[in-house]
């Protein structure tokens, strides 16, 4: 096991080292630079600031500057926001939207593993249908017209909730629901459908010759087992998730992270794509070694040995 | 009470051997077998047909009306549907009737043809990575993880300076990360398929590991496959109205459901209609995908045929 | 004796399950299969008799020892055409006729798989030809050919995947229990199939099953296996009549006989690993009379020896 | 505690008579600024929304008035040399800053020669190039030292310009102008990057509290020279950037005013809330144009630049997509500025002319037919607005001339190397005014290789017009040197105007006196609840 | 004396994309307290779903019980409802599946699969029960119990996981023991030993077993009766004598003929029973045995026999016994089994109906 875990965490500096460099190289080629602006500065304001920014040194010295800077954890000024770091974006930032980005994958694992259950129980009848229909809207409904209509109607119109900010409770819950549906309906799918598979195994059948009632054959027997392809779609998930989205935080005016991963890119702000790509990568890494370890926690019968098996 | 049974009845019949060996039901090939019983889901059935409708009315539909999907009428400006306007018209005065239909073909498209390229690579990538195991699985997936975490909207402007506009970039940028997921999910389930029997039959037959996906492990992947791919489509359409933004979609004035259905969200609160055609059949295309997916996936599920 | 078609010189496979613990699942067996014969193996289940059979086949890598095929190494580096050569020669027949074939390919597919990887059929008719020619070879007839695995009882399944197997005309097959999840009706028609076979094609078979009755009826010889071991090894007559090895004898006096009176007075004889004084030797397999090999040491040599001949 | 008769109000709101006004029991006032600012450092700031906020919380020497015109603020007094070269500002004596330090010349000069050193990297240091050798300095060729600045006294701060700038009194009212207090910047160089104790400022609020991406509120500066006409005790500056949850907050009361200058609204809002009679408009200095690229065929073509120009319907555009009560532009200038161009230089929608126009050019080009044009492509940087004019244009075109084009929207960034690059046939852009003057637009185009023209069109009567109205003393011939050129701008039309910018927004029927500029700049100073 | 179960006309059908499969075409069949009854037959004959149809565990859809009575200490087990069942399983009546490598939870550590049934059933606590599993392994010969509750399937090996569905059988000491297979997948000493455990507990307990395999070997060791089964009827019953030393149904010959016995000369063929058991979709018009049965006569084709009742435990469902039937006789290695049993009657007699 710690042996596993070494060693997967020798292919994630190694993932992450390729992950910034080709950041790098993709970021220096993208047309357009952080002092790009419609009120073009003079050539030598350029060249100054160019030069105070390190944006004038030969690239190979750029690269092994930003390397070095990231492995002490220091992403260096934000071009976007004078006088803050991008560690400070981060810091700011990432609670944020980790407080929200949890939220909404409690809700859509919670909701989505509730509905696909459901369904998957009650194969063919109505609830299945009905449960499919909202996995339906839920996949084909992208999340940034899930905000603006939830938003119009119930905060809006209905003032149920409050239209956008960051403050207590109340607000988190309008951009955690659209922000969990998406994955809440591809859960829900996936659910029904390994749960489906597992109703079809024989020790459910020996669950049911023992006398056990239904709820507790679904919840001790099926869940379990049936939850195996939910959890490897978890990984990916949690970590664009926890990071925060960029639609969302904007609709609902909230302080994340999200509007980084964007805003930095259309604004050139070098440090700042370097800074949140490291960022969200080590989150996607790790997430994906969680996911890996808890798969094994689950299923016994997955090694975790390095899986080299005679094949 | 006993009846009387003729004595005849008792002589010997003879037995033709050959003839036990005979199977009693009729010879089906696969692709009929899986079509006699997508036929009988009667949900499959309404997904197929609703489909047919959408397709049909994305070929004739712009035809239908006097309007073409460019010409602005500004001083018909976002008016509700009507008996001139189905559907309405947008804030150029376009008839969104027209629009709709002909975004439909665009979006069909680009949602197949995405849809069809994620699955071509990622099924293979996913299966091979799944197939081989050790090294090469921890390559082809750290691999993934690594494009994954690549920005993608840096990927995309690049895409876009390097390569002119047009259908082609489009797709490309669509699929470039697109196929991650499906090849996560194949992968997965040829984890689990490769040490079945049949597997290890072909193994020791000889057969080459392109045979082996393409003959075995991938044929019976489908479930998941579908499922996946039914996913991939709406994404598939809303990327595209992603990539507009960035100037990679299709170019204005040209509609597709994406791109309406993102500018129909502005006017949500004044013109609900401008969102409501568009969005809704993005749904009631999803759906059809998804009732067929499912249909399908029954239909090809060896548990359920007897 | 014939000569040798196969040997095994002492063969281990072992498994890494992850926390530093390893299976020895074959550990360290030798023995020789003749051409034209039938080696039967036996023994408790998760003895290592698939994973011997499977290694043999190259379907797992050897942790260590050397099987010789036809004079050469299966084991050693060998390109694409050599081990598709191989693969020609040797071929296996699975336990379980529901899982070992595809359920999404026709009969006809199935059996061909073979013909298709090595090139064997020229045109499609050929191939055809050579698909109905093989059916009937295992009696089932042209009809079947479009047809798909589940439609079919579990002995003819068994029998499309002995079709399968003959495809390629090896002159080896490792019949993995073959028939054990067959019904005895069902068990007989693979069995007389497998006979005829051997006898029109001098095919050589390892045949492993845990049915001692349908082994006896079928092997020439019979290797019983005991934990990841050979433990005794000999002509099937010799071993039912001369057993030596403790467990053989438990073996024997476990197989339970269709008639109920022998049943009611049945007494099993009872094996205990622990009965044999080893004194730290590592026992080996030696003959104790010609062609009947038992493993044991030094001291148990000659006490079997003994009884062999008394 | 707000008392309900202030002497320094000079209440000159419109809508509010005298008398009636009752002051609301809370003054506090919440609006949205949209995005994080860029910094809070006058010296730093490049943007409007730093702009925003640094206008309500500094003050500098002069401040644009409720009737648009610069008035003293800092400065109780100017003097201007005759030569309108060298300018003597008397600082106020009860100037002081918000921890009670008194506002000197020194922390001018100090925030000027910050701004223009190049160490500190100030993006917006050229608004202060038009001070004696401020650009050597901040292009690093001369020392601090030798900027034209003098505190003569502690009180009194004597400027010597490069040249005549008649329109200096604005310029030091800008935001880059703006004084910092000099003792706490240099103890402490990150003082701008939070709220809390060393962040100072003159104006008439302070900031007390700064979450960054989330808010900022503003509370009113006791210490303020003026602090009795400030009513308001409290703004509340949220960050929204997204125009519907802006206005969505404003209907449920989370926000007292939405749109411009400090926000947007969302343009398919505006015929509703014309309707309701809640829109408010002003027009603004600024212009939104095409501009063309006059090295790509055939767009080298005058004449075919001046048909396409001719033949589009900018009235429509403005009615019916823009919507938000701008002005169909004919002309570079804008009406606040150059109040006759409301009418322009030609005629909208005229497409006879331009049939003639297109005839002429295809003439030239040794073509038949408009259909034989080389393919022209339409760039713009993506938006939903620019998008949708963009198709009205091509449809008009198509219409009017059946010259058919293409369109091409791209990334901002991307955007804007292209058209620096001249990468690009017609490209969309605008310019919104800096400071109250025309020359501020047309300088824009005088050197073919200028930052900002990407038309690669240059002219040199054109180009000697704006060179004599720099040095032109007497305001009235300035004017008239300037009309000159920018006729000649538009005969050559390097560029197509098509509306002059407005700002639009709703605010609270309770809400009184905020001031809207000229140039579409808040200030809140004024600013009041009624009951 | 009343049997502890009795089963009347059972008829069991699936709805499948295919047609009605009708698995179980009218099945009766008693026992008794402390009694073994074995059931043999082919492949898909209907074994499993006629038991598990006793412990309603066909799944529904598409299965459904169509007709019939299943008598368990005087209920019908056939009309009550699931919530009631849960009662019944686990703990009057115990299974043993067919498989044992997917019939334990992959992903639960087998201690607790078998803890479930002891928690569910009696009640006693957590740690209590425990040990009571500790002492069912030991029971049924799985070394270490202690270490080995707190294992996953996967780390015990295909006996040791049969030994655990058996534990978990009986756990809760069952009046009815329904194992199907329960020793396919093992070698003979295991298999032996297994069902040395079940005999000895039966004898403590007084257990009645249905005990379901292919193996006639097995069922000479185990049946106190036996019923073979044919395309989902049973065709002949008897006690074990009768099954093994007077059979009278030719599929139970074609049974009996196709085993090797251990001096059997290796050079003779098998007799198998040529050709594949009928569709059930369609089973065929009289005997569904007539096409592979090398005795059958032209009524075969037509009308199903009847059952006959050739002693008072011994009944086939075959027309030779008809008193106008040709007299014919059972293949060469069924004959040398034959013998003259004393309870026979001199002459198959028709059995009344509900027999
Ligand atoms: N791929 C594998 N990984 C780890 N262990 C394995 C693997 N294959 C087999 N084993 C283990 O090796 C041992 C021998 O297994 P094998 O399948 O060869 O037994 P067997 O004699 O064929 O048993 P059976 O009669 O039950 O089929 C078992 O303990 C089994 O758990
Ligand atoms: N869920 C189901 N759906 C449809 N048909 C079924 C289902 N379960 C069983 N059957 C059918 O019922 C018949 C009897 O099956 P059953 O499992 O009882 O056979 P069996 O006698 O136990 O065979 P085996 O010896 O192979 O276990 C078979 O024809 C089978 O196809
Ligand atoms: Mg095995
Ligand atoms: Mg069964």
């Amino acid at each position: 096991m710690l042996k596993y875990i070494s060693k997967r965490i020798v292919y994630m500096l190694l993932s992450l080292l390729l992950i910034v460099t080709a950041t790098f190289f993709l970021m220096k080629s993208a047309p357009g630079g952080p002092f790009t602006s419609e009120k073009a500065v003079s050539p030598e304001i350029k060249k100054n600031l160019e030069e105070f920014y390190g944006l004038n040194q030969p690239w190979y010295k750029q690269y092994t500057d930003y390397l070095g800077s990231i492995a002490q954890w220091d992403f260096g000024p934000s071009f976007k926001y004078k006088g803050q770091t991008v560690n400070d974006l981060i810091d700011q930032g990432f609670p944020v939207s980790f407080m929200l980005g949890l939220e909404a994958l409690i809700l859509a694992v919670a909701i989505g593993i509730i509905l696909g259950v459901i369904a998957a129980l009650n194969h063919n009848r109505w609830q299945d249908y009905g449960a499919m229909i909202l996995a339906v809207l839920g996949i084909s409904v992208p999340s940034f017209i899930m905000a603006a209509v939830l938003q119009y109607v119930l905060a809006t119109k209905f003032g149920l909730f409050p239209v956008a900010g960051w403050d207590s409770w109340i607000y988190t819950f309008l951009p955690a629901l659209a922000l969990a549906a998406s994955p809440m309906a591809f859960i829900a799918r996936l659910t029904r459908s390994s749960m489906l598979e597992v109703l079809s195994n024989d020790y459910i059948k020996t669950a049911k010759a023992k006398g056990l009632s239904r709820s507790v054959i679904t919840v001790k027997h099926a869940i379990r087992n049936a939850l195996l392809p939910v959890v490897s779609y978890l990984g990916p998930l949690a970590a664009s998730v926890l990071t925060g989205s960029f639609i969302i935080e904007k609709i609902f005016g909230i302080p994340g992270l999200g509007a980084h991963f964007v805003t930095s890119i259309s604004n050139r702000d070098y440090t700042t794509i370097m800074g949140v790509t490291v960022f969200f990568s080590i989150i996607l890494l790790v997430s994906i070694l969680i996911v890996d370890i808890i798969y094994g926690l689950i299923d016994p019968r997955i090694k975790l040995s390095g899986g080299k098996k005679g094949a | 009470m006993q009846q009387q049974i003729p004595k005849n009845m008792f002589e010997r019949a003879s037995v033709d051997l050959k003839e036990a060996e005979k199977l009693s039901k009729p010879s089906l090939s696969f692709w009929k077998d899986v079509f006699v019983r997508f036929r009988k889901n009667k949900l499959a059935m309404f997904g197929l047909v609703l489909l047919a409708i959408i397709v049909f009315m994305a070929i004739f539909g712009p035809m239908m009306t006097k309007y073409d999907y460019r010409t602005n009428d500004l001083m018909h400006a976002n008016l509700a549907p009507s008996g001139d306007h189905w559907f309405g018209t947008d804030d150029l005065g376009r008839d969104m009737f027209t629009r709709t239909w002909n975004g439909a073909r665009i979006s069909l498209f680009i949602g197949l043809a995405a849809a069809l390229i994620d699955l071509f690579i990622g099924v293979i990538w996913g299966s091979i990575a799944g197939y081989r195991g050790g090294r090469v699985d921890e390559f082809m997936m750290r691999f993934a993880d690594i494009l994954w975490g690549v920005p993608y909207l840096l990927l995309v402007i690049l895409l876009m300076v390097v390569l002119d506009q047009g259908l082609g970039t489009m797709i490309l940028a669509m699929t470039i990360t697109g196929w991650i997921n499906m090849a996560r999910i194949v992968r997965g389930q040829v984890l689990g398929l490769k040490n079945q029997e049949y597997v290890m039959a072909s193994q020791t037959l000889g057969a080459s590991t392109s045979r082996i996906l393409f003959k075995h492990l991938i044929p019976n992947s489908m479930g998941a496959i579908l499922i996946t791919v039914t996913l991939s489509i709406p994404s598939a359409i809303f990327t595209e109205a992603f990539l507009s933004f960035l100037g990679l979609g299709v170019p204005a004035p040209k509609a597709s459901w994406g791109t309406m259905a993102s500018d129909g969200l502005a006017a949500l609160r004044y013109y609900p209609w401008r969102l409501f055609f568009p969005a809704t059949f993005i749904c009631l295309t999803i759906f059809a995908f998804n009732v067929i997916g499912d249909g399908l996936r029954d239909a090809l599920d060896p548990r359920l045929r007897k | 004796m014939a000569e040798k078609l196969l040997e095994i010189k002492n063969l281990k496979q072992h498994f890494d399950v992850g926390k530093g613990t390893v299976i020895k699942a074959v550990d360290g067996i030798t023995f020789d299969i003749f051409k034209g014969e039938t080696l039967g193996l036996v023994g408790e289940s998760g003895c290592g008799k698939s994973t011997t059979g499977r290694t043999v086949i190259g379907l797992y890598k050897a942790t260590d020892g050397e099987v010789i095929f036809n004079g050469e190494n299966v084991h050693g580096k060998k390109n694409r055409e050599q081990m598709k050569k191989f693969n020609r020669k040797m071929q296996m027949i699975f336990q379980d006729p529901y899982a070992s074939l595809n359920p999404r390919m026709t009969v006809a597919d199935l059996i061909a798989e073979g013909i298709d990887i090595h090139g064997l059929a020229k045109t499609k008719k050929d191939r055809l030809a050579r698909v109905h020619e093989l059916l009937e070879t295992v009696g089932l007839n042209k009809e079947h050919a479009n047809r798909y695995p589940h439609e079919f009882s579990g002995g003819q399944r068994q029998r499309i995947g002995i079709a399968r197997a003959l495809a390629v005309e090896p002159d080896f097959i490792i019949a993995d229990e073959p028939i054990s999840a067959l019904d005895v009706s069902i068990q007989a028609q693979v069995v007389n199939l497998m006979k005829k076979l051997q006898r029109e094609r001098g095919l050589t078979y390892l045949f492993i099953a845990h049915d001692l009755s349908m082994v006896k009826y079928i092997s020439d010889r019979i290797g019983v296996m005991y934990r990841g071991r050979i433990v005794e090894l000999a002509t099937s007559d010799e071993l039912y009549r001369n057993p030596v090895h403790p467990y053989t004898k438990a073996l024997l006096s476990a197989i339970p006989l269709p008639d109920p009176e022998t049943e009611r007075t049945r007494v099993r004889k009872i094996y205990d690993p622990e009965s044999h004084q080893y004194n730290g030797e590592e026992p080996e397999l030696r003959e104790v009379s010609p062609g009947h090999f038992v493993s044991c040491s030094e001291s148990e040599f000659l006490t079997y020896k003994s009884q062999v001949h008394a | 505690g707000f008392q309900k008769e202030s002497g320094g109000s000079k209440e000159t709101d419109g809508d509010t008579k005298k008398g009636e006004t009752k002051l609301a029991d809370k003054q506090e006032l919440r609006v949205n600024i949209k995005t994080e600012p860029f910094s809070l450092n006058p010296g730093l700031a490049n943007d409007a929304t730093s702009g925003n906020v640094l206008r309500q919380t500094f003050e500098g020497l002069t401040r644009i008035g409720k009737d648009n015109k610069p008035e003293n603020a800092m400065a109780s007094d100017v003097k201007i040399s005759d030569d309108s070269t060298v300018y003597t500002f008397k600082i106020r004596d009860d100037a002081k800053w918000s921890n009670g330090d008194p506002v000197t010349a020194n922390d001018f000069i100090y925030a000027w020669k910050w701004a223009l050193d190049p160490k500190n990297e100030s993006q917006y240091a050229y608004q202060l190039y038009y001070v004696k050798n401020a650009q050597g300095i901040n292009e690093g060729k001369m020392k601090a030292d030798d900027l034209g600045v003098k505190a003569v006294d502690d009180k009194t701060l004597e400027v010597t310009l490069e040249g005549p700038t008649p329109y200096f009194l604005e310029l030091t009212a800008f935001y880059t102008y703006l004084p910092v207090n000099a003792k706490i910047a240099q103890a402490n160089p990150k003082w701008y990057t939070n709220s809390g104790k060393d962040y100072v400022s003159n104006g008439p609020f302070v900031m007390t509290t700064w979450k960054h991406n989330d808010s900022i509120v503003l509370e009113k500066n006791d210490t303020y020279w003026d602090k009795d006409s400030v009513k308001l005790n409290k703004i509340d500056m949220a960050m929204i950037n997204d125009t519907n949850t802006e206005l969505s907050m404003f209907d449920t009361d989370q926000l007292d005013w939405a749109g411009a200058p400090t926000g947007e609204v969302p343009p398919e809002a505006i015929p509703q809330l014309k309707e309701e009679k809640k829109l408010k408009v002003k027009t603004i200095a600024g212009t939104y144009w095409y501009k063309f690229n006059t090295e790509q065929k055939p767009l080298n073509n005058v004449n075919i630049r001046k048909a396409l120009a001719y033949s589009i319907d900018r009235k429509a555009i403005v009615e019916n997509i823009t919507k938000g009560g701008q002005i169909p532009a004919m002309a570079a200038v804008p009406p606040s500025i150059f109040e006759e161009n409301k009418k322009g230089f030609f005629k909208d929608n005229d497409v006879k002319e331009a049939k003639k126009y297109l005839e002429k050019g295809l003439k030239e080009l040794g073509l038949k037919d408009a259909s034989e044009l080389p393919p022209i492509k339409l760039s713009f940087n993506t938006s939903e607005s620019h998008a949708k004019i963009a198709q009205a244009i091509q449809d008009m075109w198509k219409k009017n001339l059946g010259v058919d084009i293409k369109l091409d929207n791209a990334e901002w960034a991307v955007y804007i190397e292209k058209l620096h690059r001249g990468d690009y046939q017609i490209g969309r852009m605008g310019w919104l005014g800096d400071f109250n003057d025309p020359i501020n637009f047309l300088e824009l185009f005088r050197d073919k290789k200028g930052g900002n023209n990407d038309t690669n069109w240059e002219n040199p009567e054109f180009k000697s017009l704006l060179a004599q109205s720099q040095k032109e003393q007497d305001a009235g011939k300035r004017v008239e040197l300037l009309k000159k050129a920018e006729k000649i701008f538009i005969d050559e039309m390097p560029v197509m105007p098509i509306y002059f910018y407005t700002n639009v927004w709703v605010q609270k029927p309770t809400l009184k006196g905020v001031v809207v500029s000229g140039l579409g700049d808040a200030q809140f100073k004024w600013a009041y609840f009624t009951k | 004396m009343k049997h502890l179960l009795e089963v009347k006309d059972l008829e069991v059908s699936f709805h499948t994309y295919g047609g009605e499969v009708k698995a179980v075409r009218g099945v009766n069949f008693h026992l008794d307290k402390g009694e073994t009854l074995a059931i043999v037959g082919e492949s898909g004959s209907g074994k499993s779903v006629t038991s598990q149809t006793l412990m309603r565990l066909i799944p529904s859809p598409p299965g459904v019980i169509k007709n019939g009575e299943i008598l368990f200490n005087g209920y019908d087990i056939a009309k009550k409802t699931d919530k009631e069942m849960e009662a019944v399983r686990g703990k009057d009546i115990g299974m043993i599946f067919q498989d044992p490598m997917t019939s334990l939870n992959p992903t639960m550590r087998v201690g607790n699969q078998i803890t479930e049934v002891l928690t569910k059933h009696q009640k006693i606590s957590k740690s209590a029960a425990k040990e009571r599993v500790v002492e069912l392994f030991r029971l049924v010969g799985i070394p270490f119990p202690e270490k080995r509750v707190n294992q996953y399937p996967h780390e015990f090996s295909g006996g040791m996981r049969q030994r655990v569905m058996i534990a978990m059988a009986l756990a809760s000491s069952p009046q009815l023991l329904i194992a199907d297979e329960p020793t396919t997948a093992l070698d003979v000493t295991i298999q032996a030993q297994i069902l040395e455990l079940m005999k000895d507990l039966q004898q403590k307990m007084d257990t009645a077993i249905i005990f379901i395999t292919h193996d006639l070997g097995v069922v000479a060791n185990v049946a106190d009766r036996v019923a073979v089964m044919y395309a989902g009827q049973i065709v002949e019953t008897g006690t074990v004598d009768e099954i093994f030393y007077n059979p009278k149904h030719p599929y139970t010959w074609g049974l009996l003929a196709s085993m090797p016995s251990l001096d059997s000369s290796t050079q003779a063929e098998l007799t198998a029973i040529p050709g594949s058991p009928p569709d059930l979709t369609n089973p065929p018009k009289g005997d569904a045995f007539a096409p592979r049965n090398p005795y059958a006569m032209k009524i075969d084709y037509e009308q199903e026999p009847p059952m006959f009742k050739v002693s008072d435990t011994h009944y086939a469902k075959t027309w030779l016994l008809h008193p106008d039937a040709p007299k014919v006789e059972p293949p060469e290695a069924v004959k040398l089994r034959m013998r003259q049993l004393s309870n026979s009657y001199a002459k198959p007699v028709l059995a009344k109906d509900g027999e």
